[in-house]
């Protein structure tokens, strides 16, 4: 039984957040674009506007295309969430509590998000649409692409804190020590590392495809790319899924660079309360980026995206990964 | 050079027999036969002091008292700054009219235009097909005696 | 069609309440299909930008008719284009609304008497919820229609009619499939 | 993917994908249809198949008989540049009937229509933005858009479809605040460009996604007739404001922008974009020299002709409007009109599309379809 509830924690946690972020997004874009956004539906500035979508799309009809491949078609959204949800397990929420702290725990998370291609892949092949199929074939290429620069600059990091568990990676971020005020978060540590959180950023916003890498899903070229045959909750799933994938990602670089669950403030304010409050935070912080980004930036086309991801964010996060070697080895 | 400067300048050095035609207001115009108006569209086009590299419009016209149907061209030299007016006739039961296509390339939509709705066929253009209406529609609507069809794939064109 | 496939027969607290609870989803969160016709659509761009702001009402576009509750057909409709709309309006997943924006998707509108190439109203090819006036209707027309859209499905139910009505239904029915 | 070349060709199937893009797609502007042939995601071929929106305006000039009664449907011909469409067919009109406008009218249409220029311009950015994926600029745009709107509509009572403009004159008189609002506006739109060069020209992402794009060079743009900032773009000045004036627009200074091919070759989509953008600091400039030369009284209707005495003739009148050459080909009877062809510029210059999109990717084909700026209602009429 309590291991019942500990399971569902994150999905409480991950559907409640993406509920509330979908509607961020649509304040935020909104006061970005000199607008008001939601303002009716439920009363305060339309705080149950999510709500209510979800609620609608629950009623609505779920269309399977006559020629779409069945199994895959109706199984694409599930992979996609399941893969995005498994992936949260190995997430130290807060000194007190981590679904799982194994000791592979970035590794078994680098593999699990790789699920997310496949399952965008079902997704476009099975809907027989041929927008879908670009679409699909953008995602496939853009996420493979970009995992090389991510996965070098989470390596970059693990040469620094010396472990795969996320959980020992936070723990040894706790504190005040470098010169004196700043907090023993990694990025600190490590002037290289400042040059791996902008690769990781960067690589992060392509891996969840948003603006200015959307193409997956660019609305208008490929329509709704991948997700253009979904309709009703299967769709909806796949917009909470995007929303999860983005905070999944936001966390992984709170813990690795921004120290995770700890304090900014020493033990000041830092108990397994304060611990969940901060790591949210800066969870939260770089998914607003995210959408500050969307809201500005027009769109890359398929063939920049990938020069950027190889020509130069590959090679330098090569170097940058001996460079910081290099600097351990020295001091 | 006006249209009468641009006649005589043809008629002298091609030895042509064109006569600009006279409206009470507006404009003036030539009105060349179809048998010859390639080459007088190419001459208009590639003569050193004509030089119409420009085709502003071309539009079909119905004559419905002369059963004839028309082409007018709108010519102007961006290098000369002249314009010119040309117009060929041919009769409603055999309408055809040499294209343009290949000396202007906007002529291809507006002839294919034509077409659709005059109903005039350019012999020598690459894809005369209708360009507005639907492949299948019938009758050419620009045609003054033209009879709307009653229904179009089951769906009826009236109120 | 997810839930509303099932109709109930009886009405308690809790089917009232329920069906309060999702008719006022289904109001809330009005999507719109994201395309444009003629001049209306300009003005349709208009009432989603900033000074007039759809996003109030929770309604946003969706450029796939799959993911979209309510078409505005914003303008002219050709004959060309009345088999599009209908696939459209088909493609489009159900529960599903349509606004007839201006009064061409209206009637025809200026072009109801020489327009050789022009449907006569869009009611012709698929069901209208909320007849828009106007040519184009100003923005504020629009939210308007989108409003009288609204208080039409907070009159929806999910309450099956009392079996005299269905009788009466069915005899209705009858003719038509004699024909 | 581009094509494979392996050692055994036989073995591998290299086949072109059709893509339909339109009548409904977000980016195709209105309801045109393009038949794309894609190897991978490169466009190897394009057939616009349009007439989605074809209202049958010639044959509705032809059957109403009366020319005033025209001005309504010119109006929704292109109905982001109304009174541009309206403005071209007056100035026809009244050409073949000979009528002279009271000085007041010529100074008003012209403020109107460069009003309606930066409206219409204000317009095509937006969304050639918003095709590139960048959404907030396209609500920047609109923003300022709407302030003009307010001010043809006090003028006109319309926001969109103006009905204003009529043979001889206008339909009302000038409501009286009109200077003052639109200095106000003047002043205050000069610096709103500057934010959008900011957002927008200056983004290095939309640099790269415009640059080399569709490049249209200079002689195929005069074989295909296109005109306006297509045409300007591609390096050639022509202007008819300038090069064959209509109206009293010599009587104003302004420069003809062309595009140089700064960021990259001269006639890409950027030069097009980029042309847009200066036509409408000049505009400002036309609109300034404009409210200070503009009578202050006289009658707007003075020169109206209580009903219209046709004569016999036609006239071939053509006007600038913020997408090109618009002309209307009028060939008039004593009864009225007999035949009015609308050469409109979006039907001219979306031709060329097949021309200027070979090779290029999916992508680039929405931002050439957008750097074209057609609408819809312009092409079919």
């Amino acid at each position: 039984m309590a291991l019942l509830i500990f399971a569902t924690l994150p999905l409480l946690l991950i559907v409640g957040y993406a509920l509330f972020a979908i509607w961020l997004e649509r304040k935020v874009s909104a006061h970005i674009q000199d607008r008001l956004g939601p303002m009716r539906v439920g009363g305060w500035h339309g705080w149950a506007q999510t709500i209510a979508d979800m609620l609608k799309l629950i009623q609505k009809e779920d269309i399977i295309p006559t020629n779409a491949s069945r199994f895959l078609f109706k199984s694409a959204p599930f992979v996609l969430f399941a893969a995005s949800y498994a992936a949260f397990s190995v997430i130290p929420f807060s000194s007190a509590y981590i679904g799982s702290s194994i000791n592979i725990g970035v590794f078994y998370l680098l593999a699990v998000t790789s699920l997310l291609t496949l399952s965008v892949i079902m997704g476009a092949w099975a809907s027989n649409n041929k927008w879908s199929l670009l679409g699909g074939m953008r995602t496939a290429a853009q996420m493979v692409s970009y995992e090389v620069p991510t996965i070098m600059s989470v390596l970059s990091v693990l040469v620094v804190a010396g472990s795969l568990n996320l959980m020992t990676i936070s723990e040894m971020q706790t504190g005040n020590d470098i010169l004196g005020f700043l907090p023993n978060w990694l990025i600190f540590q490590n002037p290289f590392l400042i040059v791996a959180f902008i690769i990781f950023f960067i690589s992060i916003v392509a891996e969840s495809h948003r603006v200015p890498f959307d193409l997956p899903e660019s609305e208008s070229e490929l329509v709704a790319g991948f997700q253009t045959e979904y309709s009703g909750m299967r769709w909806g799933i796949f917009m909470l899924a995007e929303y999860a994938d983005m905070l999944l990602l936001s966390l992984l670089g709170a813990v690795l660079f921004f120290g995770g669950w700890a304090s900014p403030f020493g033990s000041y304010l830092s108990g397994p309360v304060w611990g969940f409050i901060w790591f949210m935070l800066k969870g939260l912080l770089f998914v607003f980026v995210m959408m500050w980004m969307r809201w500005t930036l027009p769109r890359y086309r398929v063939d920049q995206l990938m020069e950027i991801c190889w020509t130069i964010l590959i090679p330098v996060s090569f170097i940058n990964f001996v460079l910081i070697a290099l600097w351990e080895m020295t001091f | 050079m006006t249209t009468e400067e641009i006649t005589e300048y043809l008629n002298r050095e091609y030895g042509g027999n064109l006569d600009p035609t006279y409206a009470e207001a507006g404009d003036s115009w030539i009105t060349v036969s179809p048998s010859v108006l390639r080459e007088v569209a190419k001459t208009l086009r590639d003569d050193k002091n004509l030089q119409f590299n420009n085709l502003m419009c071309l539009s079909g016209i119905h004559y419905q008292k002369e059963n004839e149907l028309g082409v007018a061209y709108h010519l102007h030299s961006t290098i000369h700054d002249h314009k010119l007016v040309m117009k060929v006739r041919v009769p409603e039961d055999n309408p055809v009219v040499p294209s343009v296509e290949s000396l202007w390339k906007t002529a291809n939509w507006h002839e294919r235009e034509a077409y659709d709705l005059v109903g005039i066929t350019f012999r020598g253009h690459p894809g005369l097909l209708r360009i507005l209406t639907p492949q299948d529609w019938e009758g050419h609507p620009l045609r003054k005696d033209y009879e709307q069809q009653e229904s179009y794939r089951n769906v009826s064109t009236g109120i | 069609m997810g839930l509303l496939d099932k109709k109930y027969h009886d009405s308690n607290i809790i089917i009232v309440s329920l069906e309060s609870a999702l008719n006022w989803a289904r109001k809330s969160s009005l999507w719109y299909e994201q395309f444009g016709l003629a001049c209306c659509a300009i003005e349709m761009m208009a009432t989603a930008a900033s000074d007039y702001d759809f996003d109030r009402f929770g309604i946003i576009p969706r450029s796939s008719p799959r993911q979209a509750d309510v078409m505005i057909v914003a303008g002219t409709v050709t004959m060309k284009m009345a088999s599009r709309i209908e696939r459209l309006y088909e493609q489009m997943s159900e529960p599903r609304y349509v606004i007839s924006m201006g009064s061409c998707s209206n009637s025809g509108g200026p072009y109801w008497e020489h327009g050789y190439h022009v449907l006569k109203g869009v009611d012709k090819v698929i069901p209208v919820d909320v007849y828009v006036p106007g040519c184009p209707p100003r923005p504020e027309a629009l939210l308007e229609g989108f409003l009288k859209l609204q208080e039409r499905i907070s009159n929806e139910t999910i309450i099956e009619p009392r079996e005299t009505e269905q009788e009466s239904t069915e005899e209705e029915k009858e003719p038509i499939e004699v024909e | 993917m581009a094509p494979v070349t392996s050692p055994q060709p036989a073995a591998i199937e290299n086949r072109t994908m059709t893509i339909n893009m339109g009548p409904q797609h977000p980016s195709t502007h209105g309801v045109l249809r393009l038949e794309v042939t894609v190897d991978g995601e490169v466009v190897t071929k394009v057939k616009p198949d349009i007439g989605y929106l074809h209202r049958c305006f010639e044959k509705y000039a032809e059957s109403l008989g009366d020319y005033a009664k025209v001005v309504p449907y010119t109006d929704r011909i292109d109905y982001v540049s109304a009174l541009h469409q309206e403005m071209g067919y007056v100035i026809a009109v009244e050409k073949l009937l000979e009528l002279e406008v009271p000085e007041r009218v010529e100074y008003m249409r012209v403020i109107l229509a460069e009003l309606q220029r930066i409206a219409s311009h204000l317009l095509g950015i937006g969304t050639f933005g918003l095709d590139l994926g960048a959404f907030t600029p396209f609500l920047y745009c609109f923003i300022e858009r709407e302030n003009i709107l307010r001010i043809l509509e006090k003028v006109s009572g319309a926001r969109l479809l103006y009905n204003y403009l009529c043979v001889g004159g206008l339909m009302r008189d000038i409501p009286t605040d009109f200077t003052s609002d639109t200095w106000e506006f003047v002043t205050s739109f000069r610096p709103k460009i500057k934010e959008l060069n900011d957002l927008l020209t200056t983004n290095s992402i939309f640099i790269d996604r415009t640059a080399n794009i569709g490049v249209l060079p200079a002689e195929v743009a005069l074989n295909y007739s296109a005109s306006g900032p297509m045409l300007r773009g591609s390096g050639v000045s022509w202007d008819l404001r300038k090069n064959d004036p209509y109206s009293i627009y010599d009587r104003f200074e302004f420069n003809v922008p062309v595009g140089q091919g700064e960021m990259g070759t001269v006639g890409d989509c950027w030069d097009r974009y980029i042309v847009r953008v200066r036509e409408m600091e000049e505009s400002l400039k036309i609109i300034e020299q404009a409210l200070d030369q503009m009578p202050g009284e006289g009658d707007v209707k003075e020169a109206v002709p209580r009903r219209i005495r046709s004569k016999e003739g036609e006239v071939y009148v053509r006007t600038e409007t913020p997408r090109g050459e618009l002309g209307y080909y009028i060939i008039s009877e004593k009864s009225g009109p007999y035949r009015i062809k609308a050469r409109t510029p979006s039907f001219v210059n979306l031709s060329i599309l097949p021309a200027i999109s070979k090779g290029a990717l999916v992508a680039d084909l929405v931002a050439i379809v957008g750097s074209i700026d057609i609408v819809l209602g312009g092409v079919d009429r």
